[in-house]
């Protein structure tokens, strides 16, 4: 059996991933992506806790997060097509009207 | 874990729930009827005068102790209350602007309003969570609706980016908070806030909870946009069409308070959490102090006013600080942050309210420039937004320096060097705003302006302007009935 | 005896036609406005008449004693101690003050009547004339020295608006500021004075908690005991008495408003005013105020010899210095001016050496000459329309035959020929002046009488100068202008007589003491106010014997002197009258050209005006400048106020540089702030105090005892941390863990370097005295974060407890 | 009730002239000369009505204005307040004269403005609440912000902005102490309240003085202005319209020094006595540097405003004194100096309505063509100037004597050097009276004196029967005030009298108390009004009170046990009382002590308060699960 420590870290190395996905990459797809590993991230450590405490509790609350972030995902591509209509690019740098 | 379902529980909840199934008929009203015309507002308006006829009735029925609802993932008391009561004044605010907002500046209104009262639901889930499984629930109801509110101007470049910055930092924030969750009931083995205040208690020193304890603060820091988690608020703030900027700074900013009151004040209140250089007080001592003087020195030389109301507003966060720390210190001070909370929510709207009205057929006029004048052409106005920006300044005789005063006495009733100090800040800060809070009166009134401004006409605006200055100034010189409701409005109570 | 009588009017009946005449004349006829400014001159002349009978009729010349006159009219300025009201009185020294007041305030308001017919400012003119008199009255009927300020400032304010009357005409009627600046420059030098008498006065009401002439008299009748002679020495200087510094005070008052050294020097400017004025105001009357003050507060200067003799000294060295100057004018009215100057240095020295009433004898006979001077000059400018200048005129005495009479009894008055009224007057107080025995100042009679003589020598040349080359000789005007000399008509004729007879037969009422013991009716009116010389000396008052007593006896010297000093008049008189008698002579001009310097020095009036402008007034103009630009722009509102705006404005523009418009910069703030809160957190407490045997160190080192075990531990202010903390100590500072122990010694350093020990208690016993560093350091086991505390402590040997417990050489070095 | 109404008229006023239509400008102008004159009027009915011997507050009013924080609508005037009410009252009808063709843009709001400002003004000098207080003070800075900037010229916005943010710092920094000496009042006697009269009836240690004199201290010296903290006043001054000058000079400025007589010296005796030495001292150096500043000026309302500094440098000079002639004189001065410098002002508006400028050298020989106007300047120059049979003089006199008899009215300052020192400065500040002839004679020879040399001034109208009758309230007040001074200051002798004594009084008990809580003395009461039943809670926690309506909030909030207060009888002015003692009631009421907290501390109040006011919610919720 895996030990759950290593879950843990398998899962901080996949929030963390996510987080240098967000920081780093320009193109706003692959960021979404990122955000997206963020929250596997959180759900594989939920998992990992609950498997090691011997309960349900943790997938279920993965599930939720799944949902949420299928919901977060349709709220950001639809900004994306929003912001990709009026200017024609998804790069991050590039979207930087508003300043100071 | 015992699970059974109390139906009587649905009746405590019924605000709440009422208002999710009014917006989804809101949205429904919409889609059959083509999304235009007046009715929609007044629909979303008469859904938030019945959820708070509930809220009402819920708090002149409330008993103590607070009731749990759905074992402890709900939990009903008049803290609670009363915050939902602050987010339905102020839906129906600015649904009343955006009524006129939005058929002037020609964009769907169905959804618009729909997408108000979900994000009010949301918070109020949110301050109402007894588990934190239910808080991100209603947090994220709330988050997601707003990000759409903030990118709903079509065809807005600047409608759009705001959205889009709002949402990724909103998204990356709220896998801080999940990932803080998760860490949380790794080592305590509950997300029930109740059960985890009293577990939590003795795993001060442990790593991983410490970890997850702050990147929930951290998460709720975004939220109500300290710093160094405030960049997104300026640009989602002059991005937004005026009338939901005016809704965050007011609703969601109350709402994340709340949350962060619920957190610090309930979870967090152990000794060994609280005090100490590594306690949360000293860390948002710190945080406070940042965040008021970074926000004011950042809006000094604005020239644009909704920026300079959105930098404005994250000094507010930094002086709302000061009450976290106070409730902190005496849980009974809950009073003092709460009238604040109003205050200021009250305060800003009516400022929104004023840039909202100012702007016409899809140009918002916010620069200074486009300020010239008002005073001249729409002296009521002029001096209503002058009453709300002495509100923001603090000066009496209005909502603004009550709610200042009061927090400051909060404060200073610790005999403790270090609170003065903050209250010290927290004065420099004072005078430092009131320059940039002067500069819109400064082009209103001693200005002239090269041309008249073609405002808004619909009548809803000035029922806005018109109550919420009433409001500024019965909170200011009336304050007793509301300090009473604050005073009440106790956790758990 | 005190009798009530309604005083008030005195001054109040100028006052109220100043009043009417301020408020209506300009809308109505010169007839409306001279009759009520000269009627209501001549009441108050007739009420002083009254005032006078009174006066006399309770006087008793034998025992020197008399009635005063009161009237409280209301209570003025009442606080706490000060309680000043608003009293009038009246005794001998007042009379005789009112009488010249009023009487010769009459004439001229006559005369004025006449020389100001054709002003335009008829009306404001005889309101600022009527005013004066009110002020004037005023101060001389005030019971006490606030009063007394109250008119001593009313006419020096009357005495601005008169000498600036022209205000846009310089005086040789161009277009200008010279009057105004004239006015102005009178009013600020006066002010000054005035700055040094009420601190005169503040001093006296510190001593004496009243400012009544009655109390502070009675306060100085105490004599050495009282409280005026109650010495200090402020700021380690001194010791002075108080006494003498009011006195002090008041005189350097006086010298203001009555032009002594050294602030004569607006008098001569103050002749820019209309003639009259010069002569009610600054001639007859104002000047004076000083000298009456002195008479007044003759108690007080009793009380301090030293400030007499320089009272005495300050008043022949004017007197002296004034009639050099007057020498070398040309401007008829500066002469006049300067020989002012002159004669008032004459009535203080009579008072500096307690010849009060020679002194205001002076006064009275100088009210009369003077404003017959005064008028007869105003007669000449006149008649020669504002011609001033007396190289010009000449000749004058037929076309001007009455003024060119009285002008000339007048300067024969004042240059001091026998038997005309200031023969008696000045020969009075140069008698006084040698026979004084100033017990400060032993040498102060010889020095004055010196000075006094030359000062009458020179008034002697410089009159008759004047009266030679004005009324003398050929005309030396251009035909046209001789063809519109005019006589004054009666208004300005009979004034002119009046005084001229006044100066002839004054003389009278102060007869010296050589015609009989009462035979100065003058000295026994004045006695009873002034003359404490008896008293004082009863009680041992050290002024009291000033005033001469053995030499006065002697009328051999008095007679003798008074020849001398009629001698000395005649030689002046008859050397300017053989000088100037053909108009400018060649032989003047060959002595100016000989003695060039001195003569250029008092042509231009020793350049004390230049002096002053130099000392006080351009640098005052400096330093007000540099204040303004560079204490309240640049320090304070530039540096200071705008300074931290613009602090906090660049800070915010520095701030706003991180607001970039990225998203992803924004999340990388987001990051730093929660990486920093995190290793913030994650640092173990630094909140330890170390304490040892339970006592925690409160600023100064710990002390405990050699050979005591100590028992040490670590606490916090808060705790339960529920951190998995480690702790390890080293008690003597020497860099060795001293706990946890090592097990064994072959254990190397660096093993037991890395022992830690999860007791928060330790326990060491020192074994020799000095000071110590305990140093703990304590790591979080799950963070793996390290911290360190420090805390001196001084181990005492009670043995030897003078043992110095740091830096002594036993240990080599202080700290372990 | 009185005093009420004097407050009222002019909200009324305000009111009703901003629902007044745009276009009637004439009208909105008789409005607030109607109202100004009324409130004038009305206020007449105080000098009718005051008792000349009673010491302690009149025409007393109070009402609870927020219960729960123990704010009481408090209100009353004695001597010391007395005539600047009149001041404010009799300056608004002139200063509206003064405006009829001055105000030609937005008239209705101007006289909206002067009516607002002149309720703010006569509030904060009729408050006997600290809070009240503070509401009014503040209240006054934004229509006088508005006239700045509003009607101003030149750089008015700097001006405008200059103004409100120094005085603000200032505030702001009172609100602190106020708040301060509430809660600790409160901590200490169990009694919440920001009420005047029961808060000076406790001394604070000496430490606490100390800071709370300095933070009230700054907040007043300030508004004085006082020497290092004058450079808004030019600015405010010149750039305002003539209106806005004159209410500033005239009665803004007293503010900052009605604000020590009132509130800074009598609650901080201790704190008063130590700054008092350097107090003065700026207050000397204001009066000459204001005066040596004021002569460099080439502009005519920046002349004006330096010569307030050092008038007012007078005014603190003579308070600082602490005896009666010296107090006294103050008062009277701050009388003369609204009347004499706001009739300077006036003057020089007026010159402004004619020639749009203030330069100094755009005039010279104005009286050739303007005899009227230039003798009631002169009048109203020499008033300034302390020419005595005037009013300045009689406020100079008093105060420098005051100041030079220093030591003979304050406790535990007799040692020669402080007489000396008192002395000397007194010395030092009569050479402002010759500075102050100095530049004022400057100014009015620059005027009025010489020939005309700029063409435009020849053709000048001399003053209108509208600026005669502005001017001649002022003028016989002037005459009056100099010449039979004591029907004020018979009015002001009680008042003051009381003030010292008080003063006295606190001062000993304060010299050598070093306790962290205020502590009470015998009552000094003057009020009937300073009882605890009027005026709220006394709990430890302020927040949790009684509803409104009395309804009780929550079976939670806990009973704190204290002794019922009986409110003790109606004490009229007597000061022999026995010592330190609690309110009131028979037994000693238990105090929640306030100290310094320490972390520890702070966890047992936490603890506390969890005990007393937390429900066990948590904990049930916590067993339920």
């Amino acid at each position: 059996m895996v030990p759950t420590g290593y879950v843990l870290v398998l899962a901080a190395v996949l929030f963390l991933l996510g987080l240098v996905g967000v920081v780093l990459r320009r193109n706003v797809i692959i960021v979404m992506m990122s955000v997206e590993l963020m929250l596997n991230g959180v759900n594989m450590t939920l998992i990992g806790f609950a498997r090691a405490r011997g309960e349900m509790f943790g997938q279920a609350f993965s599930f939720m997060i799944i949902a949420l972030a299928a919901a977060e995902a349709a709220v950001g591509l639809a900004i994306l097509v929003a912001i990709f209509r009026t200017r024609r690019t998804v790069n991050v740098d590039e979207i930087s009207l508003m300043r100071h | 874990m015992s699970f059974s379902l109390n139906p009587a529980d649905f009746v405590h909840l019924a605000p709440v729930l009422f208002l999710t199934v009014w917006a989804c008929l809101v949205l429904l009203a919409s889609a059959i009827g083509g999304g235009h015309g007046r009715h929609y507002g007044l629909l979303a308006i008469l859904g938030l005068i019945l959820s708070g006829l509930g809220v009402a009735l819920s708090w002149v029925q409330h008993v103590q102790p607070a009731t749990d609802l759905f074992a402890g993932m709900m939990v009903v008391d008049r803290f609670a209350l009363f915050l939902d009561m602050i987010f339905i004044i102020a839906g129906i605010l600015t649904a009343l602007v955006a009524d006129a907002y939005l058929e002037e500046h020609r964009f769907t209104e169905g959804e618009f309003f729909a997408l108000l009262l979900l994000s009010i639901s949301g918070m109020m889930m949110m301050v109402h969570a007894g588990d934190l499984v239910m808080f991100v629930i209603g947090l994220e109801t709330m988050s997601l609706a707003i990000y759409a509110l903030v990118a709903s101007w079509p065809g807005q470049r600047r409608s759009a980016e705001a959205g889009f910055k709002y949402f990724l930092m909103g998204a990356v924030a709220s896998a801080f908070l999940l990932y803080g969750i998760a860490l949380l009931y790794g080592v305590t083995g509950t997300t029930n806030l109740a059960k985890l205040a009293g577990v939590i208690n003795g795993k001060a020193g442990e790593p991983l909870v410490l970890v997850g304890m702050f990147m929930i603060l951290g998460a709720m820091g975004f939220k109500v946009a300290l710093v160094p988690f405030h960049m997104w608020t300026p640009d989602a703030y002059e991005g937004a069409p005026t009338p939901v900027t005016g809704f965050m700074a007011a609703a969601v900013k109350a709402a994340g308070f709340g949350a962060l009151l619920r957190l610090v004040a309930g979870l967090f209140s152990a000794d060994a959490w609280t005090f100490g250089s590594t306690g949360w007080i000293n860390i948002f001592w710190v945080l406070s102090v940042l965040t008021m003087t970074i926000g004011n020195i950042s809006a000094l030389r604005q020239n644009n006013v909704k920026r300079m109301l959105a930098y404005s507003s994250i000094a507010h966060a930094g002086y709302l600080l000061i009450g976290v720390v106070v409730v902190g210190l005496d849980p009974s001070q809950m009073g003092a942050v709460l009238f604040y909370v109003v205050a200021y929510a009250v305060t800003t709207l009516g400022a929104f309210a004023v840039v909202a009205w100012i702007g016409s057929r899809d140009v918002e006029r916010t620069t200074l420039e486009d300020w010239y004048g008002v005073a001249k052409h729409h002296p009521a106005v002029a001096l209503a937004m002058m009453l709300f920006l002495f509100s923001l300044g603090g000066l009496p005789p209005t909502a603004g320096f009550f709610a200042k005063f009061y927090l400051f006495k909060a404060a200073l009733s610790f005999d403790s060097p270090q609170m003065l100090t903050l209250v010290l800040i927290a004065i420099a800060n004072s005078v430092v705003s009131m320059y940039y809070y002067l500069r819109p009166i400064v082009a209103m009134y001693f200005r002239e302006g090269a041309s008249a401004p073609k405002p808004l006409t619909s009548f809803s605006v000035y029922w806005v302007l018109g109550i919420t200055s009433a409001l500024v100034l019965i909170l200011g010189m009336a304050p007793d009935a509301t300090l009473a409701w604050a005073a009440q409005a106790l956790m758990g109570g | 005896m005190k009798e009530s009588f309604p005083l008030i009017w005195i001054p109040l009946l100028p006052l109220l036609g100043a009043a009417f005449n301020l408020l209506l004349g300009r809308k109505l006829s010169r007839r409306w406005v001279h009759t009520v400014a000269v009627g209501t001159v001549f009441g108050s002349l007739v009420m002083t008449l009254f005032v006078l009978r009174q006066l006399y009729a309770g006087w008793d010349s034998h025992h020197h004693t008399m009635v005063t006159l009161h009237h409280a009219v209301f209570d003025w300025i009442n606080a706490g101690a000060v309680q000043i009201k608003f009293g009038l009185m009246a005794d001998t020294l007042t009379g005789v003050m009112l009488f010249i007041v009023t009487f010769v305030g009459a004439l001229i308001h006559l005369y004025s009547t006449g020389y100001m017919d054709h002003e335009r400012d008829y009306a404001r003119f005889f309101g600022y004339l009527n005013l004066f008199m009110g002020a004037m009255l005023l101060l001389v009927l005030g019971d006490n020295l606030v009063v007394l300020f109250l008119g001593w400032e009313g006419v020096g304010l009357c005495s601005y608006l008169l000498i600036g009357f022209w205000y846009d005409k310089s005086g040789t009627q161009k277009l200008g500021l010279e009057n105004a600046n004239a006015g102005r420059k009178a009013f600020i030098v006066n002010r000054i004075g005035d700055l040094a008498f009420i601190i005169g006065m503040f001093i006296l009401f510190a001593a004496v908690g009243s400012l009544d002439f009655a109390d502070l008299s009675a306060a100085a009748a105490q004599g050495p005991q009282g409280p005026l002679m109650s010495s200090y020495a402020p700021f380690g200087f001194g010791p002075f008495s108080l006494a003498g510094v009011a006195a002090l005070f008041l005189f350097i008052g006086a010298t203001g408003k009555s032009a002594q050294i050294p602030l004569y020097v607006w008098l001569p400017d103050a002749m820019a005013g209309p003639t009259p004025v010069s002569a009610l105001i600054h001639a007859a009357t104002m000047v004076t105020a000083g000298v009456y003050m002195v008479a007044r507060m003759n108690f007080l200067y009793m009380l301090t010899p030293s400030v007499m003799a320089v009272v005495a000294l300050v008043g022949a060295l004017t007197a002296f210095v004034a009639a050099t100057i007057g020498l070398a004018q040309n401007d008829i009215k500066k002469v006049l001016a300067y020989s002012t100057v002159s004669q008032l240095g004459y009535m203080f020295m009579g008072v500096g050496v307690g010849a009060y009433a020679a002194g205001i004898f002076h006064v009275f006979t100088h009210a009369f000459f003077k404003a017959c001077l005064f008028l007869g000059a105003g007669a000449v400018i006149h008649a020669l329309h504002h011609e001033q200048d007396i190289r010009r005129m000449g000749g004058l005495k037929s076309s001007l035959s009455v003024t060119r009479l009285t002008f000339l009894v007048a300067t024969i008055a004042i240059a001091g020929i026998p038997p005309l009224s200031g023969f008696f007057s000045k020969d009075e107080i140069l008698w006084k002046a040698i026979s004084t025995a100033n017990p400060a100042a032993p040498w102060l009679g010889p020095v004055i009488y010196v000075l006094g003589m030359a000062g009458a020598i020179c008034t002697a040349f410089y009159m008759f100068r004047l009266y030679t080359l004005t009324f003398e000789g050929k005309c030396r005007l251009s035909a046209e202008e001789q063809a519109k000399i005019h006589p004054p008509d009666w208004r300005m004729a009979t004034p002119l007589v009046v005084l001229a007879f006044g100066a002839l037969v004054l003389g009278v009422l102060g007869l010296p003491g050589l015609f009989g013991e009462h035979a100065n009716f003058f000295h026994n009116w004045l006695a009873p106010t002034v003359d404490q010389g008896a008293k004082f000396a009863a009680l041992a008052i050290p002024g009291a014997h000033v005033t001469p007593a053995i030499l006065s006896k002697s009328h051999g010297a008095e007679g003798g002197l008074m020849a001398l000093s009629f001698a000395i008049a005649l030689l002046g008189s008859v050397i300017a009258w053989r000088v100037y008698n053909k108009g400018p002579s060649v032989w003047a001009r060959n002595l100016t050209d000989r003695f060039r310097g001195p003569y250029n020095a008092i042509y231009n009036k020793y350049f004390v005006d230049e002096f002053y402008f130099l000392v006080v007034i351009w640098p005052f103009k400096k330093i007000a400048w540099l204040l303004w630009k560079v204490v309240d722009a640049l320090i304070i509102d530039l540096l200071c106020v705008r300074g931290s705006a613009r602090i906090v404005d660049l800070m915010g523009r520095l701030v706003r540089q991180f607001q970039t418009g990225s998203v992803q910069h924004y999340l990388a703030g987001l990051l730093v702030g929660v990486g920093v809160i995190l290793y913030v957190v994650a640092q173990p407490p630094d909140d330890f105090r170390i304490r040892a045997n339970s006592i925690k160190a409160a600023g100064a080192p710990l002390k405990v005892l050699v050979g005591e075990r100590v028992f040490f531990d670590a606490r916090r202010p808060v705790d339960k941390a529920m951190r998995a903390l480690e702790y390890k100590w080293d008690f003597d500072g020497d860099g060795k863990v001293d706990e946890p122990q090592a097990p064994t010694q072959q254990k190397g350093q660096k093993e037991q370097a890395q022992r830690w020990s999860k007791r928060q208690m330790a326990n060491f016993i020192y074994k020799k005295p000095g000071r110590y560093r305990v140093v703990m350091d304590v790591r979080d086991t799950r963070w793996h974060t390290q911290a360190r505390e420090t805390q001196v402590i001084d181990v005492i040997d009670p043995n030897a407890p003078k043992v110095p417990v740091s830096g002594s050489s036993t240990h080599g070095k202080g700290v372990h | 009730m009185l005093l009420i109404a004097i407050l009222a008229i002019p909200l009324v006023g305000a009111i009703a002239v901003a629902l007044m239509p745009r276009k009637d400008e004439q009208g909105a102008r008789h409005m607030g000369m109607v109202f100004t004159l009324l409130t004038f009027f009305v206020s007449l009915a105080l000098i009718a009505g005051f008792k000349i011997s009673d010491p302690g507050m009149q025409f007393e009013f109070s009402v609870p204005w927020v219960r729960s924080l123990g704010i009481n609508f408090h209100v009353g005037i004695d001597g010391i307040s007395l005539w600047l009410v009149l001041l404010a009252t009799l300056l608004g009808p002139i200063v509206m004269l003064s405006t009829y063709k001055a105000i030609d843009t937005r008239v209705k709001e101007f006289v909206a403005s002067l009516l607002i400002l002149e309720m703010a003004m006569i509030g904060a000098l009729v408050s006997l609440d600290l809070f009240v207080f503070y509401v009014f003070w503040e209240i006054m800075l934004v229509p006088m912000y508005l006239m700045i900037g509003v009607w101003g010229h030149g750089a008015k916005i700097y001006a405008a902005l200059k103004f409100v943010l120094y005085t603000l710092v200032g505030s702001l920094v009172m609100l602190v102490a106020i708040i301060y000496v509430y809660v600790s009042h409160g901590a200490a006697t169990g009694f919440y309240t920001f009420d005047y009269m029961v808060l000076t009836q406790s001394v604070w240690g000496e430490q606490a003085q100390i800071f709370l004199f300095l933070a009230f201290a700054i907040a007043f010296a300030i508004k004085v202005p006082m020497f290092p903290l004058h450079t808004w006043l030019p600015d405010a001054h010149t750039q305002a319209p003539t209106a806005g000058s004159v209410i500033l000079a005239g009665v803004l400025l007293k503010m900052g020094t009605y604000g020590f007589i009132r509130f800074a010296i009598p609650l901080f005796p201790y704190g008063a006595a130590v700054w008092a030495p350097y107090i003065s001292g700026l207050a000397v150096i204001g009066i000459i540097y204001g005066a040596l500043v004021a002569y460099a000026q080439k502009d005519a309302k920046k002349l004006v405003a330096y010569s307030s500094v050092s008038h007012l440098g007078f005014v603190m000079l003579g308070l600082m004194a602490m005896n009666e002639a010296g107090v006294t004189g103050s008062l009277y001065q701050m009388l003369n100096h609204g009347i004499s410098t706001g009739g300077l002002f006036l003057a020089i508006g007026m010159l402004y309505e004619r020639r749009h400028t203030h330069e100094l050298d755009q005039f010279g020989g104005l009286w050739r063509r303007m005899p009227v106007f230039a003798g009631m300047f002169m009048i109203i120059m020499l008033s300034s100037a302390g020419l005595p049979g005037l009013n300045g003089f009689v406020g100079e006199f008093l105060i420098l004597v005051g100041a030079f008899t220093h030591h003979q009215g304050v406790a535990g300052t007799d040692l020669p050097i402080f007489i000396w020192h008192s002395r000397l400065m007194a010395g030092i500040a009569a050479i402002g009276v010759v500075l102050g002839a100095v530049y004022l004679l400057h100014l009015y020879q620059k005027l009025m004196f010489g020939p005309i040399t700029q063409p435009k001034n020849a053709d000048l109208d001399d003053a209108s029967w509208r600026e005669i009758l502005t001017f001649a309230p002022l003028i016989v007040l002037i005459f009056a005030m100099g010449i039979y001074p004591k029907p004020f200051l018979e009015r002001m002798e009680p008042a003051v009298k009381l003030f010292l004594k008080e003063y006295k009084v606190k001062y000993k008990a304060s010299e050598g108390y070093t306790g962290q809580q205020p502590k009470q003395l015998a009552s000094l009461s003057r009020s009937k009004y300073a009882l605890p039943a009027l005026s709220a809670p006394r709990a430890g926690i302020v927040a949790k009170t009684t509803m409104a309506g009395g309804k009780a909030v929550s079976p939670k909030v806990p009973k704190i046990v204290r002794p019922k207060i009986v409110p003790p009888k109606v004490v009229r002015p007597k000061i022999v009382r026995p010592k330190v003692r609690p309110r009131g009631g028979a037994a000693p009421a238990p105090r929640t002590p306030r100290k310094r907290i320490s972390p520890e501390d702070m966890r047992r109040i936490r603890r506390q308060m969890q005990q007393r006011g937390r429900p066990p919610g948590r904990g049930g919720r916590g067993g339920a699960g």
